[in-house]
């Protein structure tokens, strides 16, 4: 019996994902034994031909990480789709939006004004920016064209899984690949990681008291963390208890609040907006002047409660004027 | 659209206070502007901000709370935790060009069935003015296209 | 024990008896001016000098304050006993002209005229020092003492003038034997029903006639041993010793299954209203002033008298005082018009007055009221239509003088009218109890805007409130007359008691749970609840919810950052569903 | 006493050069508002200028006692006593006497009768006749500087009394001195002590009654302000025979001078450590305070004084109990008077037995008296006890003047009685006095002669009474006032024999049921006038006649025409002065008094220069 074939593809995102492959380490020559891998763009040499060539179905997964932010990347992922049994949307960008996803709280415009014209770096004397097609010495020259908003992969094809996290954990990965591998897999849809907040893992759990209430929100510069105490009870705006669990807590264990990019347990709809009612609920004043202030004390609010997980959320970009 | 912009707004209301309050409004005969839909829940305390951005999400053009005032919660301090959200909430709301009239938090207590009257009118004068909330709607696999294509007539 | 004879007649006495307790135990009764069993001897007055004959021959000393010796022969009423009565009693006549009982006394020995020189015939003051001592051993202040020496001295306050040190308690005027000390009124009124106008009530009284339990109780506020913590002549003087200062009011908690507030209404304080005088002008007095002072046990024996003592010729009474009134309260406080019926029915029963009613509208709905004010306008009652503007004793005329007036605009007759009356008696309305606010919140239910306590619904569930087990009954609902209030209360009763019978509650439905599989132990929710009804299960690292103690608010769910949290006919699902449902149709 | 040694002041330092002449100038309150005090400054002037100073010491002393003559001087050690000084003849007498020797005499005291000056102070009657104890050191100290009393054996009594003597041997030895109060009642100060010694109590007190209210008597004053030391050592005394840790000093805040020779003096007693904790080494502390009073004669009584120390109203309150059982703040409590305290030093010094042998069977000691009224030498003296109202009048204070004849003496202050001539031979002393109908009271002696009309004595005293009667009791109050009013009547000519009935009458009740002291003596003027003179009364009454001629009421001013208008030519000065105008007349002619528009002020007598007018 042949090996199942298994490809991997790179949309908006930073790379990072891919670097989790790498970061099986050896293990990555048990799934090289297991599978056979027929399309990695970014390490091994196969072209979007070689992928159109292949029968439909003849992956048996895909696993894309990435926001889709363009039309290069929308045509990609919809032939990986027919080409592939299952599609794994891999890391927090093509699972929420990720950090490229931020994005959606601009437009096309402005976001080329700023690159291409007001960024302090850029020269650019005659002002010219990215045309999809272009007249190059007689012959025409196409770019993908650069989309308004960005979305998540369920959004551009059908997803079957999701394996979350900025980036997935490995021992995440090791646990999806074993499951298609063995065929154990769960209802379609799901993610592939625990279903409960990341409290539940937490080394500090035990020292988060049961009374809190929180007096002042602070930002781990304005203070020295302490290494052992529930971070949400020393001020930081931790998001763990909203965030599903499964990365073993690294950066709670390296002393950094969670920031949520595993995204929420499967009752939530909407990230963002449940970890600003916990955090919201917490703050200990009655008062309105006292509200304001310590909610105040919590910068950049969308970006802290979204930072994953804007094109995912209900309101999922600016509304436009 | 040459017919008149006629809101909808979606108000999350107390059962103790702002609901009894509308329905005090309704014995006293008071008119108040049609818009409202009213989602009654037990507590201002209950209303989940997700709740808020899904009615946006689904076509509201402003959302209402309505709670007890301040000390007069039927369980106590309930209507503390609404208000805490509210102001946490409503930077956000900032943030993604949703106008503050679009989103309110107010005190009613059962006996101010003049004060719900005035509360909505007062909103759907307001979010008449402003026109509908073009939010727009978030794509599958099946609307992108359609979507992608209004996108481009927006770009042009 | 101390054997000594007075008289002739042998006693024995306790030692540190004095000659006087002595003497009086033996039935001998030697006069006293300046002596009060409950004061300290002052022997001032020296009128209860006797005659001791003991090893140092015969000597004349006060009995007052002389403690007896053993051997001692007391004549209390020798010649020489007589001689020094006869004459200190002559200079305290020829002192105080004024002081009955020392001319009575001295009658006793003879005395019809005094010897001496007076100088001033209406003085009453003996200088007994008995109010000085009362206000400083009883009343434990010393407002009062004695200023001056010898024949230019006078009980004063301290500068002569008035003081803050003084309690106005009245144990001086109480005390003093001559009645040189009275208790006046700042105002300079005569006072004929201190009830009414002024000066404190006694500190001890049985609240009102046939009260339950008809026993009187101490006025911590007026009394003078919690003012001062001096007096105690009550407890001095009751003999089966049942005074006790100790007693405290006690808070006791009791368990209940259900509640009914009664805490009813509170008179509108007409003094509010400036210009119809109340407070200021004489004979302006409010209904339930009225009624006390028609009461038959009340001041006056149910007489209806004006401050100085005679009948009212003319009576006027104005309606709504303090209700329909946007300055104050604009509803109808629905019972004045009828008492205002009674008081002016009584009024011309008892003095004849002529009785004129100034009402806006007059409203009589209910079982023969509509007669009873039939009945009224055939009696020959004048009814005016129109609200008073103003009661004033400022007279225009011959026949207004000494009068009150009242001005008002006779609606139908279209004129303003002045009527001059003797008395005026304001139909105040009726008002929520200041603390309502304060009750309300603690038994959680809500108030109108007037005040009253709401009803969770004005006709579904008119004696109920918003909080389970909690129900109304009487005015502090609303204004009510006594059948409404017998009926709502006993509405109100009937409810209570279904409860009662039925021995259990029912829980709230719509509590919280909490998926344990889901719930990460993040404890968010637990400092949430007012109720603390979640606790943390530490072996299962979960939150889980009570639901006999969760009343069902939904805090805890709209907060749970994993959605394991839920309510009972609100989850999360329903209501997203119920907001895509209101938005769906147009 | 070691303490005492190692501060040499400057008097003792100076003491052991002794100065050629000590001047003792009387500074007390007689001679310091007669200028002694300038005359002091003269006499330091005029020595200075003559380089005198370091042979020539000037003392101011405490009174001396013979205040009429103030301001006096006495030159030491040959006893030279000048009076009647005046700043002017400073210079002549430091430049004479002092100088060059040579005493000069028209300085010098001469007697009223006699016509040669009597140089030495001890030849003068006055003094001859006296026995200093308690003013033992008066006119030789100066108050001011405590070691001038220690150098008159001072503080030795109390250092004897600590170290050597149980409290209860004081005790002791003041009953067997057989010492009585000098206040007035003459209750035995040792029985009082015994008292309060037996007393039961972690507090005692101790108090000096020094508010000395009597018109015309000043010898508490003086002995404070001559010898202050002498009262702070006798309380020391008592205070710890009787067990009392505090004393208290109530003096009236009229006395300014001897007010602050008290607080000179127990500042230094304190410096020297005989006063305040451990005094003199042992266990034995005593803290002293000074209560000014506010002049009321009724705070001299002993339950009064208590209550104004307290802050109270002064009013006495009856007693029992005794301050001794229940007194300054309800603990016992020894009053004695300042004259008494005074004695008790030297009483332990020289023992009981000295003390018990001057004086009577039942008066023991001397007493101090300020002699006043119509007497040649006013002054302050001391007597033995038993001596009689004879020597005093006549040996000591120098009879009467103007050759008048001598009417009565009041004794014991405004509620003592008066005793008439034929009882002059009677002995001073307690029982004596109260049998006469008068008392001992704190010392205060005024004598009358024929000018004197005693119904006007008795109104004049029960003026005072009436006026310082606190008021408490109604006898006392009403009383005075009314046999003031009855005396006042009866001196206006309008008095009834039935006036006089009730006055008996009322003056008896007064007296035996009045309160306190005040009120039970107040009468005893108008009864010891009554007793002795009746007959002024009765003529007052029957015969509307004064025959002192002191109530003017009764007075008739007759101008005799002859003398008028031949001796003084009808001067018309009378007609001018009367301010009735009931004299009549024309220049050189005799001048009439209308007798219906005579006011009696008796202006023209006085004015009259022919003696054309006389008093009928």
């Amino acid at each position: 019996m042949s090996k199942p074939k298994v490809g991997f593809y790179w949309c908006a995102s930073c790379g990072g994902c891919e670097e989790a492959v790498v970061d099986l380490n050896e293990g990555v020559l048990d799934v090289v034994e297991a599978v056979d891998i027929v399309f990695w763009p970014v390490a091994l040499d196969f072209k979007r031909s070689d992928v159109e060539a292949m029968e439909d179905g003849e992956m048996a997964v895909c696993f894309i990480n990435g926001a889709i932010r363009n039309s290069e990347q929308k045509e990609m992922v919809e032939i990986l789709r027919k080409k592939s049994g299952l599609i794994v949307a891999f890391g927090s960008c093509s699972h929420m939006g990720g950090i490229p996803g931020l994005a959606n709280l601009h437009d096309k415009e402005s976001i080329f004004n700023r690159v291409y014209h007001t960024v302090p770096t850029i020269d650019n004397p005659d002002g010219t920016i990215p045309q999809v097609e272009t007249s190059v010495c007689g012959t025409t020259v196409e770019l993908p064209e650069f989309w308004d908003t960005v979305r998540t992969l369920n959004q551009v094809i059908d997803v079957d899984y999701y394996l979350p996290g900025c980036a997935p954990p490995v021992n995440l990965i090791v646990g999806a690949v074993t499951a298609i591998l063995e065929g154990k897999l769960p209802e379609k849809g799901a993610v592939l990681a625990p279903d409960k907040a990341l409290c539940d893992e937490c080394d500090r759990r035990e020292s988060k008291p049961e009374n809190l209430c929180i007096d002042e929100f602070k930002r781990p510069y304005q203070i020295i963390i302490d290494e052992e105490e529930c971070l949400l009870a020393q001020g930081l705006l931790c998001l763990g208890s909203a965030t599903r669990a499964g990365c073993d807590s690294i950066c709670v264990k390296g002393n950094m609040p969670c920031t949520g990019c595993m995204g929420p347990t499967s009752r939530v709809n909407d990230f963002g907006a449940k970890a600003l009612s916990a955090m919201a609920s917490v703050a200990n004043a009655n008062d309105e002047k006292d509200v304001k202030r310590i909610i105040g004390g919590i910068a950049d609010p969308v970006g802290s409660f979204n930072k994953y997980s804007l094109p995912a959320s209900y309101l999922h970009r600016k509304v436009r004027k | 659209m040459s017919e008149q912009f006629e809101p909808k707004i979606v108000a999350f209301f107390c059962n103790w206070c702002t609901y009894t309050a509308a329905d005090l409004a309704g014995i006293s005969r008071m008119k108040y502007a049609p818009n409202v839909r009213v989602v009654r829940l037990m507590c201002s305390g209950r209303v989940d901000p997700q709740f808020i951005l899904a009615a946006f999400r689904d076509g509201a053009d402003g959302v209402l709370i309505g709670g007890c005032h301040p000390g007069d919660c039927h369980y106590q301090e309930g209507n503390y935790k609404a208000l805490r959200r509210f102001h946490l909430l409503k930077p956000v709301l900032e943030e993604m060009n949703i106008e503050d009239e679009r989103f309110r938090l107010e005190w009613i207590s059962a006996s101010e069935g003049d004060k719900v009257q005035k509360v909505i009118n007062e909103m759907v004068e307001q979010i008449t003015k402003l026109g509908p909330l073009d939010l727009e709607p978030i794509s599958t696999p099946e609307t992108l296209d359609e979507m992608l294509e209004k996108e481009q007539e927006i770009a042009v | 024990m101390i054997s000594l004879k007075i008289n002739g007649k042998p006693i024995q006495v306790e030692s540190g008896t004095t000659i006087l307790q002595a003497a009086k135990q033996l039935g001998f009764e030697i006069p006293t001016l300046c002596y009060h069993p409950q004061l300290e001897p002052y022997a001032a007055c020296r009128v209860c000098t006797v005659e001791v004959k003991n090893e140092k021959g015969n000597k004349l000393m006060t009995s007052c304050n002389s403690i007896v010796e053993d051997g001692m022969e007391v004549q209390t009423d020798s010649d020489a006993v007589a001689q020094a009565r006869k004459i200190n009693l002559q200079l305290l006549m020829a002192q105080a002209p004024a002081a009955e009982i020392v001319s009575e006394m001295a009658a006793n020995y003879g005395v019809g005229d005094t010897a001496f020189l007076s100088e001033n015939a209406e003085e009453k003051c003996i200088l007994c020092g008995l109010c000085v001592r009362a206000c400083e051993q009883v009343a434990g202040t010393s407002a009062i003492g004695f200023a001056n020496r010898g024949k230019d001295r006078v009980v004063t306050t301290p500068f002569d003038v008035q003081n803050e040190a003084c309690i106005t308690c009245g144990s001086c005027a109480f005390v003093c034997p001559t009645g040189a000390i009275t208790m006046d009124d700042p105002f300079g009124r005569e006072v004929i029903h201190d009830e009414m106008t002024l000066g404190p009530d006694k500190a001890i009284t049985v609240p009102f006639m046939q009260a339950v339990p008809n026993a009187p109780a101490i006025d911590t506020e007026a009394c003078i041993h919690f003012k001062t913590d001096a007096c105690g002549l009550c407890a001095e003087v009751c003999e089966p010793e049942a005074i006790d200062y100790s007693q405290k009011d006690e808070i006791e908690e009791v368990e209940v299954g259900t509640i009914l507030l009664a805490t009813g209404f509170k008179t509108f304080d007409a003094s509010r209203i400036a210009k119809y005088g109340y407070g200021k002008l004489p004979n302006v007095i409010t209904s339930l002033e009225f009624e006390k002072l028609s009461n038959a046990s009340g001041p006056t024996g149910g007489d209806i008298l004006m401050q100085d003592g005679s009948v009212p010729k003319s009576v006027g009474i104005i309606h709504c005082v303090g209700s329909r009134d946007d300055n104050y309260n604009k509803y109808c406080s629905k019972v004045c018009c009828m008492y205002s019926l009674k008081i002016a029915h009584l009024m011309a029963e008892k003095t004849g007055a002529e009785v004129y009613n100034f009402y806006i509208d007059m409203r009589t709905p209910g079982k023969g009221y509509e007669e009873f004010y039939e009945r009224l306008l055939e009696e020959g009652m004048h009814l005016i239509r129109g609200r008073a503007a103003d009661v004033s004793d400022w007279a225009m005329n011959e026949d207004e003088e000494g009068k009150l007036v009242i001005r008002a605009e006779d609606t139908l007759v279209g004129a303003v009218r002045r009527i001059p009356v003797d008395m005026v008696v304001l139909a105040v309305g009726l008002e929520p109890q200041p603390d309502a606010e304060e009750i309300r919140r603690k038994f959680n239910i809500s108030c109108s805007s007037d005040g009253w306590f709401l009803e969770r619904h004005p006709k579904l569930a008119p004696v109920s409130t918003f909080t389970d087990g909690v129900f109304l009954a009487g005015s502090c609902q609303g204004p009510k007359d006594i059948p409404e209030t017998v009926a709502q209360s006993g509405a109100a009763v009937a409810e209570a008691l279904a409860l009662i019978d039925r021995g259990y509650v029912e829980l709230e439905p719509n509590t919280a749970f909490i998926y344990e599989e889901e719930c990460s132990g993040c404890k968010t929710c637990i400092p949430l609840c007012p109720f603390s009804a979640i606790s943390f299960v530490e072996d299962k690292n979960v939150s889980e919810i009570n639901e006999a103690l969760c009343k069902g608010c939904g805090t805890c769910v709209a907060a749970c950052p994993s959605g394991a949290a839920q309510q009972h006919l609100f989850t999360d699902e329903q209501i997203f569903e119920e907001i895509k449902g209101v938005l769906s149709y147009v | 006493m070691e303490q005492l040694n190692t501060e040499p002041t400057k008097t003792t330092a100076n003491a052991q050069k002794p100065f050629r002449m000590s001047v003792l100038v009387c500074a007390g309150t007689g001679c310091v508002s007669n200028n002694s005090f300038k005359v002091m400054e003269a006499l330091q002037d005029e020595i200075k200028k003559h380089n005198l100073e370091k042979e020539i010491q000037i003392v101011g002393t405490g009174c001396n006692g013979f205040c009429a003559e103030g301001p006096l001087l006495v030159v030491q050690p040959d006893e030279i006593f000048y009076a009647q000084l005046k700043v002017k003849d400073i210079p002549l007498l430091v430049e004479e006497h002092f100088l060059k020797g040579r005493p000069v005499e028209k300085f010098m005291y001469t007697p009223p009768e006699g016509e040669v000056a009597i140089p030495k102070m001890s030849d003068i009657d006055f003094f001859a006749h006296q026995r200093l104890i308690a003013l033992r050191n008066r006119g030789l100290i100066d108050p001011e500087k405590i070691d001038e009393y220690i150098g008159r054996d001072g503080y030795t009594a109390i250092a004897k009394a600590l170290t050597e003597m149980s409290p209860a041997e004081i005790v002791q030895e003041i009953v067997d001195s057989g010492l009585r109060g000098r206040g007035g009642a003459g209750f035995p100060s040792g029985v009082k002590w015994q008292l309060c010694a037996k007393q039961d109590s972690d507090t005692k007190y101790i108090v000096c009654n020094a508010d000395e209210g009597d018109p015309g008597a000043f010898m508490d004053r003086s002995i404070i302000e001559s010898d202050p030391h002498s009262v702070i050592e006798g309380m020391l005394i008592g205070a710890f025979g009787m067990g009392a840790s505090e004393g208290f000093i109530y003096i009236r805040n009229e006395y300014p001078l001897a007010l602050e020779r008290l607080h000179v003096a127990i500042e230094q007693a304190e410096k020297y450590g005989l006063l305040g904790e451990n005094i003199l080494g042992t266990n034995f502390s005593f803290k002293m305070n000074v209560v000014r009073g506010a002049g009321a004669f009724v705070c001299g009584e002993e339950t009064a004084l208590i209550a104004s120390i307290e802050g109270k109203l002064g009013e006495p309150r009856p007693r029992p109990p005794y301050p001794v059982e229940s007194g300054l703040w309800g603990k016992p409590t020894n009053i004695n008077n300042v004259e008494t305290w005074a004695n008790v030093p030297i009483i332990i010094d020289r023992g009981a037995k000295w003390f018990a042998s001057i004086g009577t069977e039942t008066s023991k000691g001397t007493k101090v008296f300020s002699l006043v009224g119509k007497i040649n030498n006013t002054g302050l003296l001391e007597v033995p006890m038993g001596i009689t109202l004879r020597d005093i009048i006549y040996k000591i204070g120098g009879g009467i003047p103007n050759g008048k004849k001598f009417k009565a003496i009041q004794s014991g202050g405004p509620s003592g009685g008066c005793i008439p001539e034929d009882q002059l031979d009677l002995p001073v002393d307690y029982e004596s006095l109260s049998e006469a109908g008068s008392m001992m009271g704190s010392g205060g002696m005024v004598v009358m002669d024929e000018d004197t009309c005693m119904v006007d004595v008795a109104r004049y005293f029960l003026t005072f009474t009436r006026d310082e009667s606190c008021g408490k009791c109604a006898p006392c109050r009403e009383g005075t006032w009314q046999m003031h009013e009855i005396l006042t009547k009866i001196t206006e000519g309008n008095g009834t024999l039935n006036d006089l009935a009730v006055l008996e009458a009322l003056a008896e009740v007064v007296k035996d049921t009045s309160l306190c002291g005040l009120g039970q003596t107040a009468p005893n003027p108008v009864i010891t006038t009554l007793r002795y003179f009746r007959d002024e009364y009765l003529a007052h009454i029957e015969k509307k006649e004064c025959q002192a001629h002191v109530c003017r009421e009764l007075n008739t001013y007759i101008i005799h025409g002859d003398v008028c208008k031949t001796d003084g030519k009808g001067c018309g000065v009378c007609r001018r002065e009367c301010p009735d105008k009931a004299i009549t007349g024309e220049k050189g002619k005799a001048h009439v008094i209308d007798q219906q528009l005579c006011g009696k002020c008796g202006v023209c007598y006085d004015v009259c220069n022919f003696n054309a007018i006389t008093i009928e």
